[in-house]
């Protein structure tokens, strides 16, 4: 079956995001949008999703601090964050490499990440360049932390870490990612090369499940053009839409 | 009360160097043309705090040396890719940058909104963000009998905020709709102005549907007409970004001669 | 999203014996039918919370018996006179009072709404309010170098909270229009229900004005269709309060006997 | 001239408001209301008046809380409250008489005074009933504070007591009250006995002005149009309208 990667992507994370009754999207998160699409069509027809690059898909009405009210509630079940730089102890770094502040390469900033890391039961990491840059053993800058000690008040944090090469799931009694999949194509030996970060893995790791016909339907139709509404360029791209 | 009406020239005017200017994020209504006449003005030593981030019209003011320090969840361009004038200026070490993210942004405009020196927050703590805000504290929650950090961000409040709106009523009353980050903005600010693009012969309370999305008059200074205020930015689902416009900027602004030659094309009145 | 309907008498079911119930003031949308069959099905040992106060609502609650304790800035029927159950349950020691200031009640909630264990609050300090309220902590700001006592409000979280509104759409949501007092108690609620005059066949979202006083069905467990459900009491621009009603109320719940055969001929079906 | 008693008090309240830009006035508060009317039809068009009981001259959008973080915010000049005791220290009482908690006669409650009679520059305190048993030495129990030692932060505070005898202005320096006029037809000596606290006083106060001829025109007219659609009990009362 012909797909790119970013269809594999999205259907890899939307199989996670089943039992979920409220996801939201923060900005440029095209991928993590159609995935929650893929899991409203496919598993769950009253999950609520909020896109916070929509006006359709936003249904907050208390301003922009009511995601992070709505978060701190207990009321987002999973919610998704990219890192300039991840390390091996899932810490996140969205601020830039090399020494603060003036950091050699300077990004846009920690965005929400500071509370949201803390308080979404169900985070996700992505990156789309899995390279030891990014998969680092220590990142240069801790926008928020992947675990906190236990006197820190923390009802979330993250699950889950899907790159371009593999999908890692969150080990949080051994504080340590864990391969769960390799994506089609991609080898163990491969992921040791671009991982600069010790993980867990089986012998043979599985191999990510391939969209089926129907998720790639329901993607290029119906999903396709939700994203567009937030994701213009992505969904062009992408989509040809 | 009445509306009370200037031109974005008095505004830009009202904004001293040195200030505190609040920064709306690019969904709440980015007030541009103010933005150009800040920069024809030569404004010096400006100091944005971002709700909670910036665009365009923080890069701009970044680029063209108005701006001192910059207090921020993030500035991007969004799908347009980074900001240009700000990844430039912070990694020549050229802009104080005080790194913050979204919810203390909002807690320390909500502290001054309820006049209470700070507002606590959860989260943030094993954050290199607050290794680097001495403003900010660590205090144990004096309601818990087990040990339980928490964050104190204090309270802030700009000297002047500036919003670009849609619409604004005989009486001065602004139409904002959903965008109730506007409202806390101009709660906790000391001056406030708006431009809109255009005043409406009507009283917005005339009509309570209306009315649920009025920030009143009352807390404005003046009110200034700039029909596509916001361009080449969005304003709500009037206009759309200008496409064009904004890959043209993001790959001009990337270096000092092209942000120039951008600036001077662009500031013509 | 979607709707999910119920009927008052299942809206009062899941009010369980000793939950502390949040309680609207008489411009939010008082749910005055869901009141009734609270009565009806006999609860005991209510704790009201009061945003920030209270009329009839309470009133009728103390004087069925069904409450334990109140938290509140008022109770008062307002123009028709004192809350007469309310004031004899006092002055003859039936009823704990936690006797608040509307600003700490909105504070309350207002930490909840933020997950944070309390809030900051100006004022208070020297009145006798903060004698009685061992809940209550005062502190040095630390922020400020001189002496700067303040108070901290701790986080309150009703188990239920109750409102009646005009409008829900066929997906759950709610409008309250500039009722945002509503919202607030509402986030801060670990279960909500709302009782509505009707339910109309659109989503609101599909209009920017009608949504800017919009309160999200994600917050709300499920919606009861009550017409005239604030009755006797007004609701907004809909209908005004029962003048007639509320004198004659006022006047034959001043004794217990009074009272209870207001009771027996308004509490039938 | 015939005028009665609460348009006496209107006019005389009225006077103290003409330099204020932002009035706003509570439950229960006619007079209050129909002070702020006048002083803005007389004095200064432009000042804007928050009737909290009224939809039509209540432009909070942020729902009921928003008078109290306005208030803190200063933006509120004047503000009007009343008291089933008031002493001579100014402290205020809205709970009721007798040993609290189950006080012998209980009143509603203490509503925003605790933190408006802080925050609010000029606050007036009006009673009705001038006697003895409201008119105390020492407040029962006290909902907000005349004065607060100088490490309370505190804005505001009280400038004046308005009742159905006397005007009383507030000497901030020495913490008392002083006389400042008698109503038409009262005498000192009248003021002494039917006051529990000690004031100041000059030997031959002045007479509070009495309403002209303009100022009942425009109260038993618009104004009293205006206080009618908030307080239509007492507008049908005092204006028979």
């Amino acid at each position: 079956m012909d797909y790119k990667l970013e269809e594999l992507l999205i259907c890899c994370l939307s199989s996670k995001l089943h039992s979920m009754r409220h996801i939201a999207i923060g900005a440029a998160s095209p991928i993590p949008a159609g995935a929650a699409f893929m899991a409203r069509e496919q598993a769950n027809k009253s999950m609520h999703i909020t896109l916070l690059a929509s006006q359709k898909h936003n249904h907050f009405t208390d301003g922009s601090r009511e995601l992070f009210d709505a978060a701190a509630q207990g009321r987002i079940d999973a919610f998704f964050l990219g890192g300039v730089q991840i390390d091996g102890k899932a810490n996140i770094n969205l601020i830039g490499t090399g020494e603060y502040p003036n950091t050699e390469r300077r990004f846009p900033g920690s965005f929400g990440s500071a509370l949201m890391y803390y308080v979404v039961p169900s985070v996700f990491l992505f990156r789309l360049q899995h390279n030891r840059r990014s998969m680092v053993e220590t990142v240069d800058f801790i926008s928020a932390p992947g675990f906190s000690p236990p006197e820190v008040y923390r009802p979330g944090g993250p699950v889950a870490l899907i790159t371009n090469k593999c999908l890692f799931s969150v080990d949080k009694e051994r504080q340590r990612f864990r391969l769960e999949s390799l994506h089609p194509g991609v080898t163990l030996e491969e992921i040791k090369d671009l991982t600069g970060f010790d993980f867990d893995h089986d012998r043979a790791p599985d191999i990510t499940q391939e969209p089926t016909q129907e998720q790639l339907q329901l993607l290029r139709g119906i999903i396709a053009l939700e994203i567009a509404e937030s994701y213009p360029l992505f969904a062009k791209q992408t989509f040809d839409i | 009360m009445s509306l009370t009406q200037c031109t974005i020239t008095e505004i830009a005017a009202e904004v001293a160097n040195g200030s505190l200017l609040g920064v709306p994020a690019d969904y709440s209504g980015v007030p541009m043309a103010f933005t150009r006449e800040l920069i024809r003005q030569g404004k010096q030593d400006l100091d944005l705090f971002c709700l909670p981030q910036s665009t365009l019209q923080a890069d701009m003011l970044i680029g063209a040396g108005c701006v001192r320090s910059v207090e921020t969840a993030a500035i991007t361009l969004g799908e347009y890719g980074l900001a240009p004038c700000f990844t430039r200026f912070v990694q020549e070490g050229q802009l104080q940058i005080k790194d913050s993210t979204c919810p203390a942004l909002h807690a320390a405009l909500q502290a001054t909104e309820r006049a209470v020196p700070f507002s606590p927050l959860r989260g943030l703590i094993g954050s290199d963000l607050v290794k680097h805000r001495s403003d900010w504290q660590i205090i144990s929650n004096p309601f818990s009998d087990d040990e339980d950090p928490i964050i104190l961000i204090p309270a802030v409040s700009p000297d002047v905020s500036v919003i670009h709106a849609q619409k604004a009523d005989r009486n001065g009353n602004v139409w904002i709709g959903r965008r109730k980050e506007v409202a806390t903005l101009i709660h906790a600010s000391k001056k406030n102005f708006m431009t809109v693009e255009e005043i409406v012969d009507v009283d917005f309370y005339d009509n309570e549907v209306l009315a649920a999305g009025v920030l009143p008059g009352f807390y404005i200074d003046a009110i200034a007409i700039a029909e596509n205020g916001a361009w080449p930015l969005a304003l709500g689902n009037r206009y759309a970004t200008d496409e064009t416009h904004m890959k043209d900027y993001a790959l001009r602004a990337k270096t000092e001669e092209g942000f120039q030659a951008y600036l001077s094309e662009n500031l013509k009145v």
